[in-house]
């Protein structure tokens, strides 16, 4: 089998098992689990070739071109592309989500939907691969936008709740906001160059065909899709909210799929983006890195935290993009998708023992849960960033790159600030839930005391995960496939020194601060927090942003198709009604004609015209006279028509 | 124009009104000398007197176009189609009669001659090529429709139809005469076909021409219901027997329009090449036609929208035809001409369908009223489905004779440009407004809950109504024959080439 | 020395006054006056053009035919109005009022 | 059975079928359901078959009929299809099935729905078959007047209000068309209605004209699309209509609209749709938003499918505006004639789904339902392919028609695009919502014996749900049939100026 054959059975692989499980799920044994996650180990193994071949090759570039449609001249083309940075892409992504699936075995055990379930699954993975592979702006989005589907399916798919029912909708209608943008930024594009194909595009990029200002605005706009998927402020509303859906949905969403697409999209489509677009990127995402720090440090649902801080990483990943720092950027993602995973799958467990997401009502749970409590703790350390833990590899380098591009433009210090001040709070808020949930004494007794470890089919995943966690950074072997698609400017020689001190002296602080805090208790958490109530206040609803939304847009909007609903029905509809009671009333007072409606069938034009009749009724008397006075009259007043 | 001035030899040529006329006197005698069955007998004489009158009137198409009895009346393809015209409407409604109730028994004789007499006056009308003979023509129809009108006697409303009409009709007669009186005196003449020439040389003040045209005008539109001389007509028909006002809003109407167009056509329009016309001194009677078309489809859809009286509505619905129907009148060519044949062709199948559904519901529904229709599709399927394709035709929607119909009428004014297509519009939109009032029949009969029970019709009226209804919607299929016979029909001044 | 112009004269006056009373009068037998007086007028004009104006016989033939018609036409609606006073005890004419709108 | 009138053996078989079933006795409502079927089965084969030999690479017609009809007015009897007509025909055939069998559950006044039913396939069908313009008008009208009926008789609570409503409507519509019509044949010499003659002569109209009749034309086809503001008539009509009506109406009746001009005003006025295409493309836009708007505010299940359907009837329109000289106009038309065909399936899908709930809980207002998605997930299942096809999901067949015209649009309205592009968000929001309130959250206790939907109803769905997912995911086989065509007529409308 040639490289080709191994890159569609590991794209279609997942699809398959999605198709078999919706129509037979139900029937199969032991309602299909093993079908599915096996499609994924399948799908998984699939990729080992490709990732040899990127390997052997760092230059290697394999391309799978059809035409999906042709009209005439105009066409959209069908293609699927590997070079190093999908080879990288297509095995994480089959490795996670084949563990994320191992592990939802033993997570959704007995729930109804198990087999529906497993389906959705499949078709995310299938999405995400499908996007990952994809060679062109329509594929892309065509693939982006199933993303989004199975986000939804999965967001929701505990429907009965309400809220998760509201996620997932939320989800969805966030990211189409995103999406019209992208899409947008896509017809800009077609419109330029003539081609939705990467390559073509770039070179006519290159070649100045597009450039300047529409350029710019082309390249917010692809942004803004990116925006929506990878969740950066102001469309970031919707991860959150998206904890309602099973936590292994929660690690793939996060670690491997949805929240990663944006990345990769930014990534992918690197050339499209100009200096002035990148600068805008850099403070979008520098604001939502440190800014979901913030939020992180005051919540206290488990995957909540873990949430925001995805938002914070997703937000250095971007901001690396922006500042030049390419590598640095796309290998916080790979890194990220092992560590962040990992610490969803803890939590997970975490959770499926205590049945509950509160870190108020966890705490000791260290002695208990072992495995759990370890390979969380490697998830962690990455997270804050601390070596030789996988994140701290990546992390650095994307600080090291946000420095040398202020020291390049120092105008943009804040952006430096936002960095390293993020940092600082992911040490803070992902040792702030260590400690609570671990340490210390067991808040909820009753809890405690009925919580064990998970089953092997959960644990094996989280160990596994952990070892990348641990050495996805080490040996430099993201740096060999993946290289720029541009020239990047270097910045400036000390950057990096000073971007490793600052990081190490950063991360260190945070993770000392929740020690004295969380464990020593040195610091109250409580006192600070009155201390500083507003903001407290602020951060723990998240800066209001949702509420602000409501009010903002979702309100007036309802508002708005209300009243044009009222608008159809009173003015268009009701337009010759108006002329019809119009009359009617004139007939009234006349005392005349019964304008009941006798026969139900009013219309518009109708009451106006019967009205009308009516009036011409009157001059029907019954006397013959009358009727002979209208004649010589008619006569009279053609005769003096014809004379005047 | 060959001439016959020998009175002998024209009375070759007069052969349906002298058949009619026969028959109409056999029928009277026939009543006074026998005892029984007269009723029967009347009928069966008069279903053979007017097969008799076709068959001699088919006879005559060798003839092509003659002037008989000293100019005063015609003979020619337009006239023999009006013949024909006639005594198919007139049979429809002797077929019609005998399963009513609404002629007396013993009146019946006098009801069939008159029957025949009224097809008598309305022939000769059609042929009429002189004053004279058209204003005799004219009151033998009139007179004869105030009688049929009042009828019913005993019956009050039947008493005043006639009395209303006897004097609207007098007064417009009488104005007409005077009219006449005043145009012999522009002309020196009282035959048609004589007069443009008279015009021409006379110089006459255009004014008193119009005035005189005018006057004329009133005795023309009272027959054909134009407004403003259409005031009779709701009431007598409301008032007269069904089966006659049937007649009235086909017959006489049509006789109208036949004796419109001759004496337009001849008397005050030029020949200005194959199949055009141009008005002789210049009066504009194409526009005053026009503007009574368009006042009278308004009026007459207006007012049709308020009715609930069955009869009543289909009045003022008649009126709105007769609205349609001007519109081909006023373009002076031969096309106009043409698509106003033909409306009257499907006009008549349509609108005696429409009355003999009202006929033939009147029996065994007790009333003639709109709100006893309700839920009649579910009582007596077939007359509601008949009823529902007449009113569809009436309105003008395919693929119904109707529509094809009115489709001639658009096309003709279309075809003249610019000048006429404010009158298609007022034509279109009125289309529009009369589904309004057909609709509300339809949605009577079969949206709407009544009272169950099922009704039988006589089947002596199914078989009419189906022998109606075939037509109605054939001719919205199929109909090249017809389009030939018409277009054959238009010579009516020598070759009138289309 | 009388001429056309009086005669025409006097029978528009007598076509008005006709109307007049068709309009104006109730009585229905009175209306058929009227109306013999339209006629009328229409005859005087007939008899009047012929003689002063065209010559021949075409205008007299025709106001003889209008007379013969007119009786008929009285006839007629003689007959009609005793019809009438049969069902209204009434021979006015806007007492039979009964259709109408 | 020569296949040389294939055509016409396709538009008469529903009309043999209503003259059988009208002379069946009373009472035999089971085979008149039967031979109803069996009419409308027989068009649908003939359709396989017509599918299978078309022409892909001709842009001309094919299957052509022609034969003279009244030879003193030049009226012919000319059949034919091209790529323009054929998807519409072909699914024509499709739908009137479907909703026959849909139809299943009348029970009263069974002779007379089927027979009126087969009458309005025989119409629809024949609009899109007819190439003489009177022909077609004739067809048109046909339509219309079985719709009066069975709105008004099958129909709901307000029915007589909402099918005199649609008659006075569309009968405006169509005397306008009339009109335009004897203008188009007059200006020929020979007078003609054929309307490949009236396509090639459109050279030597007066510009006055043109933009005289294309009005006309416009607004006698806008208020069967509808185009706002001529659509008031098809919420009321789509809620009072029993659902197989819905579904015709919805999912062919509308289409006969841009259909009728694409095959008439465009290719025959060109002068007069350059100066008005601007115009034209904004009411398209105000119909994708307005009508996306007003569905939001609904409470009524239906009417807000009808709503839905105003809005994506907007693309057709908009992407038919797109006839431009940047090259796109191949995808704008192209996408147009895609979205009228996919938005017959998805629409048709919907009303089917909307009936199937109506027909158990007797009732359609939205917030009254919740959690259905337990009680009924196979039905939740279906519907949430036809919401999301109707959301235009990638995927699912309305959004490749729909990326379509948008890139179509877009270079000629790029404003105008944009606009729409956020109309689809709405579009996003109103589905979801409505996927929310009726199949998530807790299952409302009432509906807790709710049966799930039945064979006979998945009978109709399923065809449609996987026709939806194949072009979703392969649309060439539609466009197959469309793009000879679709190049002809750009290259006879020519560029915008």
């Amino acid at each position: 089998m040639d490289l080709a054959t191994y890159v569609l059975i590991a794209l279609f692989a997942p699809l398959a098992g999605a198709t078999v499980q919706i129509f037979l799920g139900r029937r199969l044994p032991r309602h299909g689990d093993w079908l599915c996650v096996g499609v994924l180990f399948v799908s998984f193994v699939a990729s080992i070739p490709t990732f040899n071949a990127v390997w052997a090759n760092p230059a290697f570039k394999l391309q799978i071109l059809s035409e999906w449609l042709t009209l005439g001249s105009f066409g959209i083309p069908l293609g699927l592309q590997v070079d190093g940075l999908t080879g990288i892409m297509l095995t994480v992504v089959s490795f996670i989500a084949a563990f994320i699936h191992l592990y939802s075995v033993g997570y959704m055990h007995g729930d109804p939907r198990y087999s529906r379930y497993f389906a959705y699954l499949n078709f995310f993975t299938f999405s995400m691969l499908g996007l990952v592979l994809a060679d062109n702006f329509f594929l892309i989005y065509v693939f982006w936008e199933l993303v989004g589907l199975s986000s939804y399916l999965l967001i929701g798919f505990w429907f009965e709740r309400p809220a998760a029912a509201n996620a997932g909708k939320k989800a969805f209608i966030v990211n189409r906001v995103g999406d019209v943008g992208f899409f947008v930024g896509i017809l800009l594009l077609w419109t330029q160059l003539g081609t939705f194909r990467f390559e073509e595009v770039f070179k006519g990029i290159a070649a100045g065909q597009m450039a300047g200002p529409l350029l710019t605005v082309t390249g917010l706009c692809v942004f803004l899709g990116a925006v929506g998927k990878s969740a950066q402020f102001p469309l970031h509303v919707w991860l959150p909210d998206a904890m309602e859906g099973p936590t292994p949905v929660s690690a793939l969403i996060h670690a491997a799929t949805m929240v990663a697409a944006g990345v990769y999209m930014v990534g992918r489509v690197y050339p499209v983006f100009t200096p002035d677009a990148f600068v805008v990127i850099a403070y979008v995402a520098g604001i939502t890195a440190f800014f979901a720090g913030t939020i992180a440090l005051t919540q206290f649902d488990i995957k909540r935290v873990i949430a925001y801080s995805t938002l914070s990483q997703l937000g250095y990943m971007m901001l690396g993009l922006a500042t030049g720092g390419y590598v640095a950027g796309l290998f916080h993602l790979v890194t990220h998708a092992f560590f962040k995973a990992l610490m969803f799958l803890a939590a997970g467990s975490v959770i499926h023992a205590l049945h509950t997401q509160d870190l108020r009502e966890m705490g000791g749970l260290r002695a208990k849960m072992p495995v759990t409590f370890w390979t969380m703790m490697a998830g962690s350390l990455a997270l804050a960033g601390v070596p030789p833990f996988s994140g701290f590899f990546s992390k650095d380098a994307i600080i090291g790159a946000t420095l040398g591009f202020v020291m390049a433009h120092p105008q943009h210090l804040l952006l430096a600030l936002f960095a390293v001040g993020g940092a600082l709070l992911t040490g803070l808020y992902a040792f702030r839930l260590m400690f609570l949930a671990f340490t210390g004494a067991p808040r909820d007794r009753e809890k405690h005391h009925h919580a064990h470890e998970s089953p092997p089919v959960m644990t094996v995943p989280l160990v596994v995960l952990a070892v990348f966690a641990v050495g996805a950074g080490w040996g430099g072997w993201f740096e060999r496939l993946v290289r720029p698609p541009v020239e990047l400017p270097h910045g400036p020689a000390g950057a990096h020194t000073l971007a490793l001190a600052l990081s190490l002296l950063a991360a260190g602080l945070g993770i000392l601060l929740a020690y004295w805090t969380y464990v020593v208790g040195k610091i109250s958490a409580g006192r600070v927090a009155d201390r500083y109530r507003p903001v407290y206040t602020l951060l723990f609803n998240k800066y209001y942003v949702d509420e602000l939304y409501a009010a903002g847009v979702v309100r007036p909007f309802l508002a708005l198709t209300r009243g044009c609903a009222a608008f159809d029905l009173g003015v268009i509809d009701g337009f010759v009604n108006w002329c019809g009671r119009f009359t009617r009333g004139v007939s009234r007072v006349q005392g005349w004609i019964d304008f009941r409606i006798v026969d139900g069938a009013v219309n518009l034009v109708g009451n106006a015209i019967r009205a009308w009749g009516a009036v011409l009724r009157l001059v029907q008397t019954g006397v013959v006279q009358n009727y002979i006075l209208v004649l010589l009259g008619g006569v009279l007043v053609i005769l003096l028509l014809k004379v005047l | 124009m060959p001439v016959i001035t020998d009175n002998i030899a024209s009375l070759g040529y007069a052969t349906p009104e002298l058949v009619l006329a026969g028959f109409f006197l056999f029928i009277l005698l026939a009543d006074l000398v026998f005892t029984r069955n007269r009723g029967q007998m009347a009928c069966t004489l008069a279903i053979l007197g007017l097969a008799m009158t076709l068959l001699v009137t088919l006879r005559l198409y060798p003839a092509g176009e003659r002037l008989l009895f000293a100019k005063m009346m015609a003979i020619d393809p337009f006239a023999l189609f009006f013949k024909i015209f006639f005594v198919g409407s007139t049979a429809v409604i002797v077929l019609l009669s005998p399963a009513t109730a609404y002629i007396p028994r013993t009146r019946q004789g006098e009801y069939y001659a008159f029957l025949l007499a009224i097809t008598l006056g309305m022939s000769l009308l059609a042929s009429a090529a002189d004053l004279v003979m058209i204003v005799l023509a004219l009151e033998m129809v009139s007179v004869t429709s105030y009688l049929l009108a009042g009828f019913m006697k005993e019956q009050a409303a039947s008493a005043e139809a006639a009395l209303k009409y006897a004097i609207y009709g007098a007064v417009a007669t009488g104005t007409m005469v005077y009219g006449m009186s005043l145009l012999y005196g522009i002309t020196g003449t009282t035959n048609l076909y004589e007069m443009p020439q008279a015009i021409a040389r006379g110089g006459a003040a255009p004014l008193a021409l119009f005035v005189a045209v005018l006057l004329v005008l009133v005795g023309f539109g009272y027959k054909i219901a134009a407004v403003p001389f259409h005031m009779w007509a709701p009431d007598v028909y409301e008032g007269a027997p069904t089966p006659v006002t049937a007649l009235l809003s086909v017959g006489p109407k049509a006789a109208g329009f036949a004796v419109l167009i001759r004496f337009f056509y001849a008397a005050l329009a030029v020949p200005a090449g194959p199949g055009r016309w141009n008005p002789v001194a210049d009066i504009d009677w194409p526009l005053l036609v026009a503007v009574i078309s368009a006042v009278t489809m308004t009026v007459g859809n207006l007012i049709a929208i308020n009715q609930s009286n069955l009869k009543r509505l289909l009045a003022y619905s008649a009126i709105a035809h007769a609205g349609y129907i001007l519109m081909g009148f006023v373009l002076l060519n031969g096309q106009g001409l043409y698509a106003m044949l033909f409306y009257l062709i499907v006009y008549a199948f349509m609108n005696l369908g429409a009355f003999l559904v009202v006929i033939a519901l009147a029996g065994p529904l007790r009333s003639e009223e709109l709100k006893d229709y309700a839920g009649l599709a579910s009582r007596t399927a077939f007359p509601a489905v008949a009823m529902a394709v007449f009113l569809f035709s009436l309105t003008g929607i395919p693929p119904l004779a109707g529509f094809v119909g009115k489709f001639y009428l658009f096309a003709a004014l279309i075809e003249a440009g610019r000048a006429w297509l404010w009158l298609a519009v007022v034509g279109v939109l009125n289309s529009v407004i009369s589904l309004y009032y057909y609709a509300r029949i339809v949605k009577a009969m079969f949206l709407e809950k009544g009272p169950s029970g099922r009704l039988t019709v006589a089947s002596a009226h199914q078989v009419l109504i189906a022998a109606l209804l075939i037509p109605t919607v054939l001719l919205g299929i199929y109909w090249a024959p017809v389009a030939r016979f018409t277009d054959y029909s238009l010579r009516l001044l020598g070759p009138l080439a289309r | 020395m009388i001429g056309l112009h009086h005669y025409l004269v006097v029978s528009a006056v007598l076509f008005a006054l006709g109307m007049f009373a068709i309009i104006t009068r109730k009585n229905g037998v009175a209306i058929l006056m009227g109306i013999e007086l339209v006629l009328n007028a229409a005859n005087l004009n007939f008899v009047a053009f012929s003689r002063y104006v065209w010559g021949g016989l075409t205008g007299q033939v025709f106001a003889i035919f209008v007379i013969m018609l007119a009786a008929a036409e009285a006839a007629v609606m003689l007959a009609i109005v005793i019809a009438v006073y049969d069902r209204f005890q009434s021979i006015d004419v806007d007492r039979v009022d009964s259709l109408k709108g | 059975m020569p296949m040389q009138n294939v055509l016409t053996w396709m538009i008469f078989a529903p009309v043999a079928g209503a003259a059988v079933v009208l002379l069946l006795p009373r009472g035999r409502d089971e085979l008149v359901r039967w031979i109803s079927l069996l009419a409308t089965a027989v068009p649908l084969a003939l359709a396989f078959w017509v599918y299978a030999n078309f022409d892909r690479t001709s842009p001309g017609l094919q299957f052509v009929e022609h034969y003279a009809w009244i030879p003193a007015f030049n009226i012919e009897y000319f059949l034919g299809l091209d790529g323009v007509s054929a998807p519409m025909f072909l699914l024509t055939t499709l739908i009137a099935f479907l909703a026959l069998v849909a139809s299943w559950g009348i029970k009263e006044g069974v002779k007379g729905y089927f027979c009126l039913y087969l009458l309005l396939e025989a119409g629809m069908l024949g609009v899109f078959a007819a190439l003489d313009f009177f022909l077609f008008f004739i067809f048109w009208e046909v339509s219309l007047l079985p719709m009066y009926f069975l709105i008004g008789i099958w129909g709901g609570p307000e029915r007589e209000y909402a099918a005199i409503k649609f008659f006075l409507y569309t009968l405006f519509g169509s005397v306008l068309i009339l009109l335009a019509m004897l203008a188009l044949y007059f200006a020929n010499e020979p007078h003609t209605f054929d309307m490949t003659k009236l396509i090639a002569a459109n050279k030597q109209y007066g510009i006055a004209f043109q933009l005289l009749v294309f009005i006309a034309l416009y607004i006698g086809f806008a208020i069967k699309v509808p185009v706002f503001p001529f659509h008031t008539w098809l919420p009321d009509a789509h809620v009072e209509a029993p659902t197989p009506i819905s579904v015709i109406l919805a999912g062919i009746l509308l289409k006969m609209g841009p259909y009728g001009m694409l095959r008439v005003s465009w290719p025959m006025l060109p002068e007069a749709l350059k100066v008005y295409a601007y115009p034209l493309a904004i009411f398209a836009l105000i119909n994708i938003v307005y009508g996306a708007l007003v569905a939001m505010a609904q409470r009524d299940f239906k009417t807000l499918v009808a709503y839905s359907s105003i809005s994506h009837m907007g693309f057709v329109l908009l992407g038919m505006c797109a006839i431009g000289p940047q090259g796109l106009s191949q995808a704008g038309v192209n996408g147009a004639i895609l979205q009228m065909f996919n938005h017959g399936t998805v629409t048709a899908m919907l009303f089917l789904l909307v009936g199937v709930l109506y027909d158990r809980a007797h009732h359609r207002v939205i917030e009254d339902f919740g959690g259905l998605g337990v009680q009924m997930p196979v039905y939740a299942g279906v519907a949430t392919v036809a919401f999301f096809a109707a959301l235009g999901l990638p995927g699912l067949s309305s959004f490749i028609s729909e990326a379509l015209v948008l890139i179509g649009a877009f270079p000629a309205y790029r404003t105008l695009t944009i606009i729409a592009a956020v109309g689809i968000i709405i579009t996003a929001g109103y589905w979801l919502w409505t996927l929310q309130r009726v199949f998530l959250g807790p299952l409302n206790p009432k509906y807790a014996t709710l049966p799930e939907i039945n064979g006979r109803e998945l009978v109709t769905l399923v065809p449609l749900g996987a026709l939806v997912l194949f072009l979703g995911v392969y649309p060439m086989p539609v466009l197959d049939l469309i793009r000879a065509s679709a190049d002809q007529l750009i290259a006879l409308v020519g560029p915008l100026p």
